[in-house]
C-alpha cells in the first residue's frame, strides 16, 4: 500500500543549493529516491548531484512532481509551501527549524483546503525502506520490515530504529512528525495510515512531554487499532515550564505530562518502554 | 519571548484596548510628582507579585516615593527589580479573565475568558470558563464575542466594549506571532469602563526575525541560557551535578531521563543541533564547563552529525580547556567505529550503547 | 432526490426581527418549510410567526438546523454567515444585497473549507414546490412537475416560473444564483445537481450578460447533459460599459457579452428564447 | 466607483508604491512656481487623455501656465477638467502593464501584467500577458512575483522592485475593496526605479460603509444617475425616448431587451427594487420625469413588490405630477387583479402580459 510515499513519487528539493539541500538530496537518491528537481531562484540550469534546478517550482510542474522537501530558511517557508501546492504537489514536508507557529499553522489549513499533506516543519521526514527516503534520517540504520514508526523526535528516531533494525526486525514506515507546535501531522493520522497498511504488523509510537496528542492517540488505538502498538516518552524528567529545545515540550498545567501519557496509553494497552532501547524487546 | 507587563500593556495602548494610565521608571529620578492615587508594580516576569510584596499602592508623595525605594532593586521572588510601573489606582467594581493562546492539539487558537478573573484560572471550576476555537483563516468574528458576552451575562453596554477589545486582542495575538496574549484582571472600573489592569504576552522567539522591535532578551533565562541561545545552542540549566552534551531534542531529553532514572542528576540539557562540525562540539564544552558540573556526558547518535567530528571536537575541547574532571561518551550511527577509535586513541573510552554510558557516569557523580 | 434542501430540512432565519425576515420567514412556514428558529441578538426569548427567536445561531444548535436564510444589513453578513458555518450549517442562503464582493468571496472560500453550500448573496433563493423554499420567491406562482431553473435573475426568474406553471407544467427545483460579481453558486454546480435529479426531465437557465459563467455552462451540458436545456439571456440591450442593476452585468472587453452567451449556448443545442414568455413553448 | 488618477496615487504613495512626485490643483492660483519639467494630466475618468489633448507637458514657467490656462475647465471626451494633476516628468525607458482584478468566472483575484505596457491592453497579444490567480484565502506570495518577473524578464535589481510593489498592490486591492486597481504604465524610469505613471482604481460602491474615506459621489454618473443612486434606485440613462419602470434588474433588463426587440428606444432602466411602498413608485416617476420620456412604460411582477401598491402608486404620482403623456402599465403576480382595478377605476388601461403592453408603448412613442 501506498503509505504517504512510495517508490514511484517523484520528489523534488526546494532550496536545492544550500548546504542541506545539497547533502540531503544527494543521500535521498542513495536511498533511492525519485529526485527529479531542485529549485533555487536565479540558479535555473545549475546541476546539484545530477538532479536540475529550476527558479521556481511551476517550471517543474511538467515533470509532474507529487512531493517537495523544503530546505529553505524560516522567514521564506512559508512562500516556499504555498508556491508548492499552487504547482499541485501533494506532499509538503518541511524540514527547516524554526519556522514560526503562526506561519506553520496558516500553511497547514491552507493545506487542507486544497487536499494536501505537511509533514514538519522541523521533523525528519518520512522513510519507507526498499521505496523512498524524503528527509534527513540516516540512510543505514533501516531494513524492510513490518514495523511502523511516528515519533515527535528526530535523533531519539534514529536511536530506536537502529535498535528495532539491530534486533533483526525491520522498517515498513518510519514518520517524522516534528517537534514544533504546530505540525502538520499527528499521531491520529500516522495511525490511521498504520492501520490500513498491511506491510505494518507492529507500531512504535515515540512522544513526548506537552499537548495532549499521545492521550489522543490512546484513545484512538483503544477504539480503532488491532496491531500491537509500543510507546516511548521523551522528557520524564523535565521540570514544569522549563523549554527542553522542542517548543513543543513546555508542560503546562499538569496537562501532557509525562505521567499522563503513560497511563494514557497503559489504559489503551500500550506497553510504555523505559529507555529508547527496551523499544524492541516490547515488540518481540 | 515573554514580554514584561509595561511592554504588553505598550502593545494594547496601540491597538487601543484600554490599559490604565502609567508610565515606567527605572529609578527614583524618573518618578513624577504625585497628582492621584497610583499603584506601584515591579516588572518582574513572574506571577503572584502581589503576595510578594511586589505591589504597593500610594495615596500621597510620602508613601510613593517610599514604595518606589522600597522596591526598586529588590527581589521579588528571586527576580531583580529594575524596572517600576506606576500606574492610576483603578477602582475595581470586578475583575474577568481573557486570554488567546494556542492549544496544540487543535491545532487552533483558543480564546478564553470567566467572570472569575484576577485569581489563578486554573483554579476557576470549568463551569466558570468561556472557550471558543477560533477557525486560523477565518479568525476572529463578531459572533464569537456575542457568545462570549452572553457567557458572560454582560450588559449591552458591557458586551459592546468587550466586542471591541476582542477583535483588537485577536489582532495582537496574530500581528506579535504571539503563543499568549492574557488579561488577567480585565477590570470593570468604577467609571464603567473595562480596562486591562495586567498584560501578560509571550511571543514566539522564532517569530523575532520580523519583530525587530524587541531586543533578544529573555528575562526568564540564566545568563548562560541566553549565551547558548546567541550562540544556537538549545540550553536550559537545571540543578544536578552531571552536564550533557547530546544530539537532538528528543535524544537529550531521553538521555536526562536515563540519568534520573539512574538517580543521576544532570545540570543542563544541551542539544548540539544537527550541524556537523568540530567548533560546534567544542563551543558546547565551553558552555557546558560554565556550569561547572562534576561529569560530563556526550551522547551521541550520528546522522547529520557524524560520531568522527564530534570524537574530534571532543579530544579538541579536551585539549583547549584542559578538562580534567570526568568525561563518558557515547558514540552510535553514522562514522561510530572511527569515532571510537579516535577517542581510544586519545585515552577517551566511549560506549557504543547509551546504557552503560549512563551508569558510568551517574557512577562517577557520586549517585546511585 | 434531496437537490440541497427537501421537505425534512430544518431551516433558521439570522435577522428573523427585520422587515424581510419576519415577512419571509412567514412565507416560507405557508410554503410548508420546516422553520425552527430565528437569530436577534437581545431578543431572545421573543416570537415571530410562532417561531422562537434567539440571541445567537449556537443557542438553536441543539435542535439542529441544516440551512439559514441571513437577512441582516450588508456589514454583518460575514459575520452572520461564519457563525451560521461555526455552528455546523450546511446551507448558508444570503438574502441581503449590497454585499462587498470581497467579503462574498471570503465567504464562499471558507465555506468551502467546511463543506457548505453558500447561495447567494442577492438572490431569490431555492424553491422546491410541495417540499421546501428557502428565500422570497412568491408562493404562489409554482407547481410541482419536471422542470429545473437556474437564474441569475430575481424577479424574472418569477416571470418565467410563472408562465411555465401557467402553461400547466410544473417545477422540481428552482434555484436564484444572485446576480451578484461573486455568487456562492454558479451554473454548473445547478447543472449537476439538475442533471442527477431524477424527478427533474427538462432544464431553464437564465443568465445574463457580464462574466462568463454561461459559456462555460454551455460546454458542461454539450459534455454532459442529455436532458432538455432552454436558456434566456437578459441584458441584449445593455450599452457595453454601463452598469445594469447588478453588478454582475457590466460588460467587458467584449467576453460575456449577450451574443456570444446566445451563441455557446445555440452550439450546445440550447435553444435561447428571445422573450421569457417564449420559455414554456421552448419546453414543450 | 472610479477614483481619479491622483486619488489613486495617493492611496499608492501611503502603501510605499513609487510614484511621480506632484500635485493636484483646481485653480491656476494654486500652481506653484516651475523648477524642473512637468506633466500637466486632466483629471478625467476616461482613457486617450493623451491623444485627446488633456495630457500636456512643460519645459519652463511660461508653458506651465499656458498648458494650465488651456487645459483647467476645458472638456476631454465630453468630460470638464475640474482638476488638473501637475507631475514631475519621468524619464521613460520602457512601458509595462500591471494590474489586479476580479475574474468573475474564477471567483478569484488575477494579477495581470505585460511587458507591452502604456497602450490598451486588450490589443496586446496572448503571449504576452502574465495572468496568475490569487487563490483568495492565501493571498499573494512572492513565488507568483518571482514567476511574473522571470515572464517580464527582469534583472535581480528589478525584480526585488516589482516584488516589492506587488505585495503592497494586493494590499490596495484588499484593503480599499477594489474591482480593479491598474499602472498602466508602469515605467521604468532613467533612474533605474520602476514609477507607476498613471493609476485606475475602482471601489466596490458596496463597500463604501468601511471606506467613510471617499465622498459619495461617481464622477462616471450622470445628476439625475446620481440622485437616483442617492435614492437607493439602480437607474441608468439610456438616449431613447421610452421611460421605463419596472422591478428587479433581470425584469427591468429583460424589458429594455423586449424594447429593443420591437425597435423601440428605451430613455432609461429603473429597477423599482424589493420594496413595497407607494412613496417608492410615486419617487420613481419623479425620477423618470426629469428625464423628460415621451412615453412611460410600467412593467411590474408582484412578488414582494404587491401589484395594488404600485398601482395606487401610479395614480398617486399621475396626480401629484399632473402626468399627461402615456402610461402603459403590466401588472402581474401577486395581487394584479386587484392593481389592475385600481388603476381602470383611475383611467389607467393595465395588460397582464409583457409583450402586448411593450407592443404598445413603442406605439405610443412613434417607434416600429
Amino acid at each position: 500500500m501506498k503509505v504517504i510515499v512510495d517508490q514511484d513519487t517523484k520528489v523534488i528539493v526546494q532550496g536545492i543549493t544550500g548546504h542541506q539541500g545539497m547533502f540531503h538530496s544527494g543521500e535521498m537518491i542513495k536511498f533511492g529516491t525519485k529526485v527529479i528537481g531542485g529549485t533555487s531562484p536565479g540558479k535555473a540550469g545549475q546541476k546539484v548531484n545530477g538532479i536540475p534546478v529550476f527558479d521556481n517550482v511551476a517550471d517543474i510542474a511538467h515533470l509532474e512532481p507529487e512531493a517537495t522537501m523544503i530546505s529553505v530558511a524560516a522567514p521564506f517557508v512559508k512562500d516556499a509551501a504555498y508556491e508548492a501546492i499552487d504547482a499541485g504537489l501533494k506532499l509538503v514536508y518541511i524540514l527547516t527549524e524554526h519556522v514560526p507557529f503562526h506561519d506553520s499553522m496558516e500553511i497547514l489549513y491552507n493545506a487542507r483546503r486544497k487536499g494536501v499533506r505537511v509533514l514538519g516543519p522541523n521533523g525528519p521526514g518520512i522513510t519507507r525502506p526498499g521505496k523512498c527516503k524524503i528527509g534527513i534520517m540516516p540512510n543505514t540504520i533501516f531494513r524492510k520490515g513490518g514495523v511502523a514508526v511516528a515519533s515527535r523526535s528526530g535523533t531519539l528516531t534514529y536511536e530506536i530504529v537502529n535498535a528495532i533494525t539491530q534486533k533483526g526486525m525491520g522498517e515498513s514506515t518510519v514518520i517524522g512528525l516534528g517537534g514544533d507546535p504546530v505540525p502538520g501531522m499527528d499521531f491520529i493520522e500516522a495511525l490511521e495510515l498504520f492501520n490500513a497498511d498491511e506491510e505494518t504488523r507492529k507500531i512504535v509510537l515515540v512522544g513526548e512531554i506537552g499537548g495532549s496528542n499521545e492521550e489522543r492517540a490512546a484513545e484512538y488505538i483503544r477504539k480503532n487499532v488491532k496491531k500491537k502498538v509500543v510507546a516511548y516518552i521523551a522528557g520524564r524528567s523535565a521540570p514544569p515550564g522549563k523549554r527542553m529545545g522542542h517548543a513543543g515540550a513546555i508542560i503546562e498545567r499538569g496537562v501532557g505530562t509525562a505521567e499522563s501519557k503513560i497511563k494514557a496509553f497503559e489504559e489503551a494497552g500500550v506497553k510504555v518502554a523505559e529507555y529508547p532501547i527496551d523499544i524492541p524487546g516490547l515488540l518481540e | 519571548m515573554n514580554l514584561y507587563e509595561y511592554a504588553g500593556k505598550e502593545i494594547f495602548r496601540k491597538f487601543q484596548i484600554p490599559v490604565p494610565e502609567g508610565y515606567v521608571i527605572a529609578s527614583a529620578s524618573e518618578l513624577r510628582p504625585y497628582t492621584s492615587p497610583v499603584v506601584v508594580k515591579s516588572q518582574v516576569l513572574i506571577g503572584g507579585r502581589g503576595k510578594s510584596g511586589g505591589i504597593k499602592f500610594a495615596k500621597d508623595q510620602k508613601s510613593l516615593e517610599s514604595a518606589v525605594k522600597e522596591l526598586l532593586g529588590s527581589k521579588v521572588r528571586g527576580f531583580t527589580v529594575n524596572k517600576l510601573l506606576v500606574e492610576q489606582m483603578l477602582e475595581i467594581k470586578k475583575e474577568y479573565y481573557l486570554s488567546i493562546t494556542l492549544n496544540r492539539t487543535e491545532r487552533k487558537a483558543n480564546l478564553i475568558a470567566s467572570p472569575s478573573g484576577g485569581v489563578e484560572i486554573e483554579s476557576v471550576p470549568e463551569s466558570q470558563i468561556f472557550r471558543k476555537s477560533i477557525d486560523p483563516i477565518i479568525g476572529y468574528s463578531d459572533f464569537i464575542g456575542r457568545q462570549l458576552a452572553k457567557f458572560m451575562n454582560f450588559d449591552a453596554e458591557l458586551s459592546k466594549q468587550i466586542r471591541a477589545i476582542l477583535p483588537r486582542l485577536y489582532e495582537v495575538f496574530q500581528k506579535y506571532d504571539c503563543e499568549l496574549v492574557e488579561i488577567n484582571p480585565l477590570v470593570l472600573n468604577g467609571d464603567g469602563r473595562l480596562v486591562a489592569a495586567d498584560s501578560k504576552v509571550i511571543i514566539d522567539s522564532d517569530s523575532l526575525f520580523r519583530h525587530k522591535e524587541f531586543p533578544k532578551e529573555d528575562p526568564e533565562r540564566t545568563p548562560l541560557e541566553l549565551e547558548a541561545q546567541e550562540k544556537g545552542y538549545s540550553f536550559v540549566e537545571l540543578d544536578g551535578n552531571i552536564g550533557v552534551i547530546a544530539n537532538g531534542a528528543g535524544l537529550t531529553m531521553a538521555t536526562l531521563d536515563a540519568l534520573l532514572l539512574h538517580k543521576g542528576r544532570p545540570r543542563n540539557f544541551l542539544d548540539l543541533g544537527g550541524t556537523d562540525s568540530t567548533d560546534i562540539v567544542v563551543e558546547a564544552f565551553d558552555l557546558v564547563l560554565k556550569a561547572n558540573p562534576k561529569v560530563i556526558l556526550v551522547n551521541i547518535f550520528g546522522g547529520v552529525t557524524k560520531c568522527d567530528t564530534v570524537a574530534s571536537g571532543i579530544v579538541e575541547a579536551k585539549k583547549k580547556y584542559d578538562i580534567k574532571r570526568n568525561i563518558v561518551v557515547r558514540l552510535s550511527g553514522v562514522r561510530e567505529i572511527e569515532g571510537r577509535e579516535i577517542l581510544k586513541q586519545n585515552g577517551i573510552e566511549a560506549f557504543s550503547e547509551m546504557m552503560p554510558a549512563v551508569e558510568k557516569v551517574v557512577k562517577f557523580a557520586g549517585g546511585a
